[in-house]
């Protein structure tokens, strides 16, 4: 063994050899083509099949995209002008529809001269949830966030300012009263507030508002729901709904994480039946039930019911996501707030839902991305979505019967940039939390 | 409240104790939470019978028997108009069964394949599919359904157009291998016809075809024929480690005797004829289930594709290096090691998607294919104006159906769940 | 942290080192991209050798190790392992891997499959060894790694140092020639390494031929034969351990041991 | 009751169709139009004082009812047909016929069917939810024929698979088919068969239970149809109410009695009614006659004194 | 594992114990279901006393003191804490626990808030302390610890020694009458214990009633009045430090600690 050893083992390199560039054929543009292209002979067929799919895909709407009309008032002269310029076969597209028609598809029958408002209301947006989701907007601004939802109503609809704070005044109410009964315990504290809230909704606002609107007649002027459609609709239900659905959904979610059976059963049985039926069938409910289920006479506006109840079956979806958040916390948390003598409610508020609710942001932009898909099938309760309703409006008009893919098109867009800007942004949060999280 | 106290008995009970005493304090909350959910309850049952009364109409459900009146384009099952409306509810359901049915088969099918091909090493390829993945996931499957229908009813030819023109003796379109035809409001395909039929059996639902019925038969025994080679190659293997092929052997016993069956029985396929309006004699099917399918079909398939991209990098690098380091060929690697972990994965976020595939599935509305939407809760709904009970029955029948399926999804999640310390 | 106490010292008078070579690598160059990982690499190691690889961080020693049963494939000069040269064909490959076991730092058992499944697998199936028979060397090799009692459990079920000694046990079970390991003790808690340096220690008093990455110098001062330093992709230095860790020659050595002895 | 509750809105709420090119239909900027349109117009101005005071909410075949039933409409001006069952059974009111129409088929000209009876084996592109669909099924049970049906969810959907020619045939209210062929590109490509194979009475409908606002309606409609028996016009109606010979005319517009008052309304609730868009002719001229896209003859809905079936009840 | 050498020896002369009696258990049991976990415990804690208690793994110490303040309900027996009986009622169950501080071995600091926003939480949820006071109060014994500096930082921006200390002093600022310690060392790295047992070492000097479930034998010798042994949720043995490590009664006290100071 030792002579082994000796004659083989010992040895010190004198010179460190310096890095080498790899032989040819291992680098450049000839070998990425044969590692990532040509590398057997399934991955030579595959590469073919691909190339052959693009070609058929080029093929067939080049020339249509190519020929494309922007100038035109109707199809017919769509088709004349691209007849006169590319020959009587050539097929073409006749964006003159979308530049015509544009509007209609963004905002649907609102007043153009009133543009701005929607415009303001969506740029506002992004300060409301800028604290929440970007890092680089300050904490400060975060008190706008809850002041929001009621401009953005006001922008949105119009009318007299009293109508919004009021409401608003209605909740800060609320928030007082909990907090002046605060000492006798959480849960009078709560019901009392409520109670409270309540009774001001149910009594005091309305006159307020008259009164107050007759003194000071501060406001926009109305816009009446039938105006909305195409993406200001989708976005205003999908938007309301997923902030609306928040709060239920965080109920709902605690209650299914409750030990009281009763609670948590109702909790389940809710989410469970939202999440079991098709949105449609829940649309044809706002649309032909929910009048059934109120008091006779009460009638209000197909929106505000679609609204409530795209409500119900996002905060069935919220619902899941969060408890998975509050599923990731540590039971140390629960522990320790217990420990330090916090009451359940007290707990929940300082301690768990602020971290339950920031893991469960990409879940919640997830189901965002959904909903807002699914605010097309509103179009099967008479309201004009960008998908179906507008195009289908468009064509009634004798100038663009007969106008397809155009509106596919452009609205499949801009369904696609959002929801691939928004998807991307969700992966990256993820991203983000887990490098937090370790 | 007196009965608690009550039996509280010497120790004393005050009522306090209802609210800051740990054991009663949940029961107060839940009684409370109960009454107020009965309270809500009631109120909305109030409003509806009140609602009810006002307009002098009442619930129930006996129009499920009245005569329905209308017709159905394409009905899986015997219906005519002179059925009642509970027969036409159950077309519409077997409608949202099989289209839900055929969708789920096609969309894990294209999804395995996109999904798989995205890993791909094939650069071109993974370019492609995570395209279609980003494309067809971030737009609404409502627009896919209806570019599947307008592609279907504008680019296809008319019926017409395969008639043969008497002066020029061409026709405007022809049919694929002469048995298929692409239509603007169908595909036409051959249906299979039996020389020799053993004739059909009736039930209540749907008359069963006994040839159909011999085939399903003979395919079982192929079935437990295969099992047994395949038991008895396990057997060898165990034995003396070398596994005698079967794969000659299993294609044998699943084709021979099905083969000769349907010689004997003389089968042969219908092809579909051009008379009249309309092609005869094969089976039509309608151009709004087949864009309904497919658009279904290419919108799911774009979840599961990212469904089983994800579950196949779950499995961790180093279980393949492990299983080729103990020389085992990458096809036995996928068999053994990679796919028996990426099912357990996949599979349950897979189920949820089949579940959503079925509600979606009532988007047949966009494209008027009936399926219980449209019997159930469209045509029979309008006819006899019984929105409050037609919709609830369908919310109804929808529930069961997930609850089915999301039941399934649970038995299996705790069938295969990975043991942990 | 701690250094695990060995505790049994090795005779190594009764380990044989044949004549015979196990693996020959001459020459031998890889580059990932344009990135030059393994240069100029020549070794010899004779059957019942028992080497220890150590080096930096992104030395290349991983990279050398997978290269010996082809998870990696090198660009230039030749590696034979057992007599057959590592090419493209694959069925040398194949043969090769039936040769040469491998334990992995994270384990890498099957979590599906019971433990003994996970070690009756590759035999059943590449070695096409009756399941009577591979159960029987299964449970064999679980004694020697002293786990018999959880052949039915699975992997998830066990600590860090009983997956690692079932990994161990995995690659026993196929019989190999040569057993290579990269860093298997550097995914465990302390209390649980010094089981698995037993469980290696009592390897290499059988003769077995093995490389080990490990900076687990104690074990290398007991069992090696041979230590070799590693650094950007060159072997830098090699000796006895004796020799190696108390005469070091080259400066990168002497910086290199002074970080890993000095805390 | 409806008429307190639109009052107090100040608001007349109307079902009409989704998309009717003729009846009910809006324009680039979402303002409504056409003959439903008028009957809604006529009735706000009635009761308001102001044609302009009506909210039209879309309505689809399938969810008219519902919307005139639980309340989110006061009238259904939704070319709807006049049936014993939807009387009775769904509660409704039906006013007075103010179209009367029959089911028809179009089909393109080149097939070279011209008769109904031609149509075994034909697909049939029908909506749903409409009367329609039960006469066809009728139909061809009667006339021992089989069919295809291809059930689309709008005019609009159906116009699309007809011109596609994804259906042999296009059937609903011949009125309706006028309309859409009007619209179509060559619309001399394309017939209307002879066969009118039901009846089908289109009137506005109200809730079963509130008579004041059924009269109100009714004799809104019988106003307008009247006024074009006495050659009131939208012309000469401001003339003619400051009083003429004719006390029938006088009655109507409130120069005579006060028949307003009888059904809760204002002295000249007929002469803003009139004035909203005209008199019967002049509305049907304006929106579906000859002279528009739609090319719509009297025909049945001449005056009775013209051989029609327009015929109001005397106004005394 | 590397026993942390404590510096300072406590000069036991001025901890008084009074007479008072500050934590007092009869006769309690405790099941999780079937499982009895907690048998006939009796324990009189008296004020300013320091108690350590040991055990395997399992004996029912840390439900022990999770007892104490309520974190598991107790089934039989009695617990008075303070002079107040711990019983169903949420009122007695909020006071003991204002009086009660405990840490836990894992420190469960609130990721969301800042160190100083961790210690004026309670006070000021619980306690309605003005802002102003607690911070003050914050400060004054994040200072006591030895990192006023990180006031403004995370927790995860810590390190776990330091995460320990900020835990004690959120305890701390709740101004306890009692504390309650469950293996405050034992998730941290070997170098950081010694910071967090000199932090606790400092509240005994200041005469605080602490019950501290630790194995680090160092600390008990040093500064407890008295260690209890408990094992199959029994207490087997309880004696004054000296005793108690020199001279174990119980074979199961002996068995315990030749294994916990033997290596
Ligand atoms: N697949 C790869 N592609 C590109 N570079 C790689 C790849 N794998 C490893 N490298 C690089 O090759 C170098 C050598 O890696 P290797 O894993 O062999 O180092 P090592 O000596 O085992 O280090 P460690 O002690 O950290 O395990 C490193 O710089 C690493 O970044
Ligand atoms: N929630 C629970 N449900 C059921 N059994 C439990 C529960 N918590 C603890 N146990 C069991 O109770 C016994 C005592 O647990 P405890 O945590 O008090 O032990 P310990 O002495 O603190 O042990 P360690 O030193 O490991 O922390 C253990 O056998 C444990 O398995
Ligand atoms: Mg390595
Ligand atoms: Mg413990």
């Amino acid at each position: 063994m030792s002579d082994t050893e000796a004659h083989s083992v010992a040895y010190v390199r004198d010179t460190m050899m310096p890095q080498q560039p790899a032989p040819a054929g291992e680098t450049g543009a000839i070998r990425w083509l044969r590692e990532n292209l040509f590398s057997g002979w399934l991955n030579t067929v595959l590469t073919l099949l691909g190339i052959f799919a693009i070609y058929l895909f080029v093929s067939h709407f080049y020339g249509w995209f190519l020929h494309g009309v922007w100038e035109a008032n109707s199809i017919k002269e769509c088709r004349q002008i691209i007849a006169e310029r590319w020959g009587p076969d050539a097929s073409g597209a006749c964006w003159a529809v979308i530049r015509e028609r544009w509007h209609q598809f963004i905002f649907g029958f609102y007043p153009p001269e009133l543009y701005w408002r929607p415009i303001l209301a969506f740029a506002l947006l992004f300060v409301a949830i800028g604290p929440l989701m970007f890092q680089f907007v300050p904490k400060k601004v975060a008190w706008f966030t809850p002041i929001y939802p009621f401009l953005a109503v006001w922008l949105l609809w119009g009318g007299s300012v009293w109508g919004p704070v009021l409401v608003l005044t209605g909740f800060v109410l609320g928030g007082v009263v909990f907090m002046a009964v605060a000492r006798f315990g959480s849960i009078m504290a709560f019901s009392v507030g409520a109670i409270v809230t309540i009774l001001y909704f149910l009594f005091a606002v309305g006159p307020l508002i008259s009164l107050f609107h007759a003194m000071i007649p501060v406001g926009l002027e109305s816009v009446a729901s039938s105006k909305f459609g195409g993406f200001l609709l989708a976005i205003t239900l999908g938007v309301g709904g997923i902030a609306m659905s928040l709060p239920a959904g965080v109920v709902l979610a605690l209650g299914r994480q409750s030990d009281m059976l009763l609670i948590k059963t109702f909790s389940v049985i809710f989410i469970e039946f939202i999440r079991g039926v098709p949105l449609i069938t829940l649309l044809f409910v706002a649309s032909l039930l929910l009048n059934y289920f109120l008091p006779p006479g009460t009638n209000f506006d197909i929106i505000l019911r679609v609204m409530i109840l795209v409500t119900m079956f996002a905060a069935a979806y919220i619902a899941e996501v969060i408890r998975g958040g509050l599923a990731a916390l540590p039971r140390g948390q629960y522990e320790a707030a217990d420990a330090l003598g916090l009451d359940y409610w007290k707990a929940q508020r300082l301690i768990i839902l602020p971290q339950a609710l920031k893991i469960s942001i990409p879940g919640i932009v997830s189901t965002f991305i959904g909903m807002f898909k699914d605010t097309t099938l509103v179009v099967f309760v008479g309201l004009f979505d960008p998908l179906k309703g507008i195009p289908d409006f468009i064509r009634a008009d004798f100038n663009w019967k007969g106008i397809y893919w155009e509106p596919f098109v452009f609205v499949g867009a801009i369904f696609f940039i959002l929801n691939f800007a928004m998807s991307r942004y969700s992966m990256h949060l993820e991203n983000r939390l887990q490098r937090e999280h370790r | 409240m007196t009965t608690a106290q009550d039996a509280s008995g010497p120790t004393g009970f005050r009522l306090s104790q209802l609210i800051y005493d740990t054991r009663y304090r949940s029961i107060t909350i839940q009684i409370v939470v109960l009454f107020l959910v009965m309270a809500g309850v009631g109120w909305l049952v109030d409003n509806v019978i009140r609602n009810l009364n006002d307009l002098g109409k009442d619930f129930n459900y006996s129009f499920l028997w009245q005569r329905s009146g209308y017709d159905i384009g394409n009905a899986l099952i015997p219906y005519n108009n002179d059925m009642t409306h509970g027969r036409a509810m159950l077309v519409g359901l077997i409608n949202t069964l099989w289209v839900s049915f055929l969708g789920c088969i096609t969309a894990t099918f294209l999804g395995v394949i996109i999904g798989v091909l995205r890993l791909s090493k094939n650069w071109l390829v993974g370019r492609l599919m995570t395209i279609y993945v980003e494309v067809f996931r971030n737009i609404p499957v409502l627009l896919w359904i209806l570019v599947a229908i307008a592609l279907l009813t504008e680019a296809a030819p008319s019926p017409n157009q395969y008639r043969v023109n008497a002066q020029t003796g061409e026709a405007g379109a022809s049919m694929v291998l002469e048995s298929v035809a692409f239509t603007n409001r169908y595909t036409a395909i051959p249906s299979i016809h039996f020389d020799r039929t053993l004739g059909s059996l009736d039930t209540a639902l749907a008359p069963i075809s006994l040839d159909f019925l011999a085939i399903v038969i003979v395919l079982l025994g192929s079935y437990f024929v295969n099992k047994m080679l395949v038991n008895r190659a396990n057997r060898v293997q165990e034995a003396t480690g070398v596994r005698p092929p079967t794969l000659w052997k299993s294609l044998a016993i699943w084709l021979i005797p099905v083969v000769v069956l349907l010689f004997a029985l003389g089968v042969n396929p219908e092809e579909p004829q051009l008379k009249g309006f309309n092609f005869t004699g094969g089976t039509n099917v309608s151009n709004a289930f087949v864009a309904l399918w497919a658009g279904l079909s290419l919108y799911t398939a774009a979840f599961i594709a990212e469904i089983v991209r994800a579950g196949i990098l779950a499995v961790s690098k180093g279980q393949t290096e492990a299983a080729f380091a103990l020389g085992l060929r990458p096809s036995r690697t996928m068999r053994l090691v990679i796919l028996p972990q990426a099912l357990r994965v996949i599979i349950p976020p897979l189920i949820s998607q089949f579940l959503n595939l079925t509600k979606n599935s009532s988007l047949a509305i966009a494209v008027g294919y009936l399926d219980l939407r449209g019997t159930l809760g469209g045509i029979t709904l309008n006819q006899t104006g019984r929105e409050l009970e037609a919709i609830t029955l369908m919310m109804l029948i929808y529930l069961v159906i997930s609850l089915l399926i999301s039941g399934g999804m649970n038995i299996f999640n705790n069938r295969v769940k990975l043991k942990e310390r | 942290m701690s250094e695990p106490h060995i505790e049994r010292s090795v005779d190594r008078s009764h380990m044989q080192v044949s004549d015979e070579v196990a693996i020959q690598i001459e020459n031998m160059n890889k580059w990932y991209g344009q990135f030059h990982v393994l240069r100029d690499i020549d070794l010899t190691v004779q059957r019942g050798e028992r080497i220890v690889i150590a080096g930096p961080s992104g030395s290349g020693k991983s990279t050398l190790i997978r290269c010996i049963n082809r998870l990696e494939e090198h660009q230039q000069g030749k590696i034979v392992v057992d007599g057959i040269e590592l090419t493209n064909d694959l069925k040398n490959i194949d043969k090769i891997r039936r040769e040469v076991g491998m334990v992995f730092q994270h384990f890498n058992l099957f979590p599906h499959l019971t433990i003994l499944e996970n070690l009756t697998l590759a035999p059943i199936w590449v070695r096409k060894t009756p399941k009577k028979e591979a159960i029987d060397t299964a449970m064999h090799f679980l004694e020697k790694v002293k786990i018999p009692e959880q052949a039915d459990k699975y992997p998830g079920q066990l600590s860090g140092g009983q997956q690692q000694r079932v990994a161990i046990a995995r690659s026993l079970c196929m019989k190999p020639r040569i057993m290579l390991f990269d860093e298997p003790t550097s995914a465990l808690d302390p209390e649980m390494i010094k089981e698995v340096l037993d469980t290696m220690i009592e390897l290499a008093e059988e003769g077995m031929t093995m490389l080990c990455v490990t900076h687990e110098m104690g074990f290398a001062q007991a069992v090696a034969n041979r230590v070799i330093f590693m650094a950007d992709g060159q072997i830098v230095e090699q000796n006895n351990p004796h020799d190696f860790f108390n005469n070091p020659k080259s400066d990168r050595t002497k910086q290199f041991l002074s970080q890993i002895l000095g805390h | 009751a409806t008429l307190d509750d639109v009052k107090a809105r100040g608001e007349l709420i109307c079902g009409v169709n989704t998309g009717l090119v003729g009846f009910a239909a809006p324009d680039a900027n979402g303002n409504w139009s056409g003959f439903d349109v008028a009957i809604c117009k006529a009735v706000a101005a009635a009761v308001l004082g102001d044609p302009s005071k009506v909210k039209y909410v879309p309505t689809s075949g399938q969810t008219r009812f519902t919307a005139l039933g639980s309340g989110e409409v006061d009238l259904l001006a939704r070319n709807t047909t006049w049936t014993f069952s939807r009387d009775t059974d769904l509660k409704l009111q039906f006013t007075a016929t103010n179209y009367y129409d029959g089911q028809g088929f179009m089909v393109r000209k080149d097939s070279g069917v011209t008769s109904a009876k031609e149509l075994d084996g034909a697909s049939v592109c029908i909506q749903t939810g409409t009367t329609t669909e039960l006469n066809l099924a009728d139909y061809f049970k009667a006339n021992n024929m089989s069919y295809q049906p291809i059930t689309v969810d709008s005019n609009a959907e159906g116009e699309q698979q007809f011109l596609a020619g994804a259906c042999d045939a296009y059937t609903t209210d011949a009125s309706g088919l006028a309309a859409t062929r009007a619209a179509f590109a060559n619309p001399s490509d394309y017939v209307i068969l002879p066969e009118i194979i039901s009846k089908e009475p289109l009137a506005p409908a109200v809730r079963q239970g509130d008579d004041q606002w059924t009269d109100i309606v009714r004799w809104t409609i019988y106003g307008l149809i009247a006024a074009e028996e006495y050659g009131i016009t939208s012309a000469n109606i401001d003339e003619l109410a400051k009083g003429t010979d004719n006390p029938e005319i006088n009655r109507m517009l409130g120069t005579e009695g006060n028949l307003g008052a009888m059904v809760g309304l204002d002295k000249d609730w007929l002469v803003n009614a009139i004035k909203a868009g005209g008199n019967y002719g002049e509305i049907f001229a304006a929106t579906i006659g000859e002279q528009t896209p739609i090319g719509l003859a009297r025909g049945l809905n001449a005056q009775w004194t013209q051989g029609g079936l327009m015929y109001a009840p005397p106004f005394r």
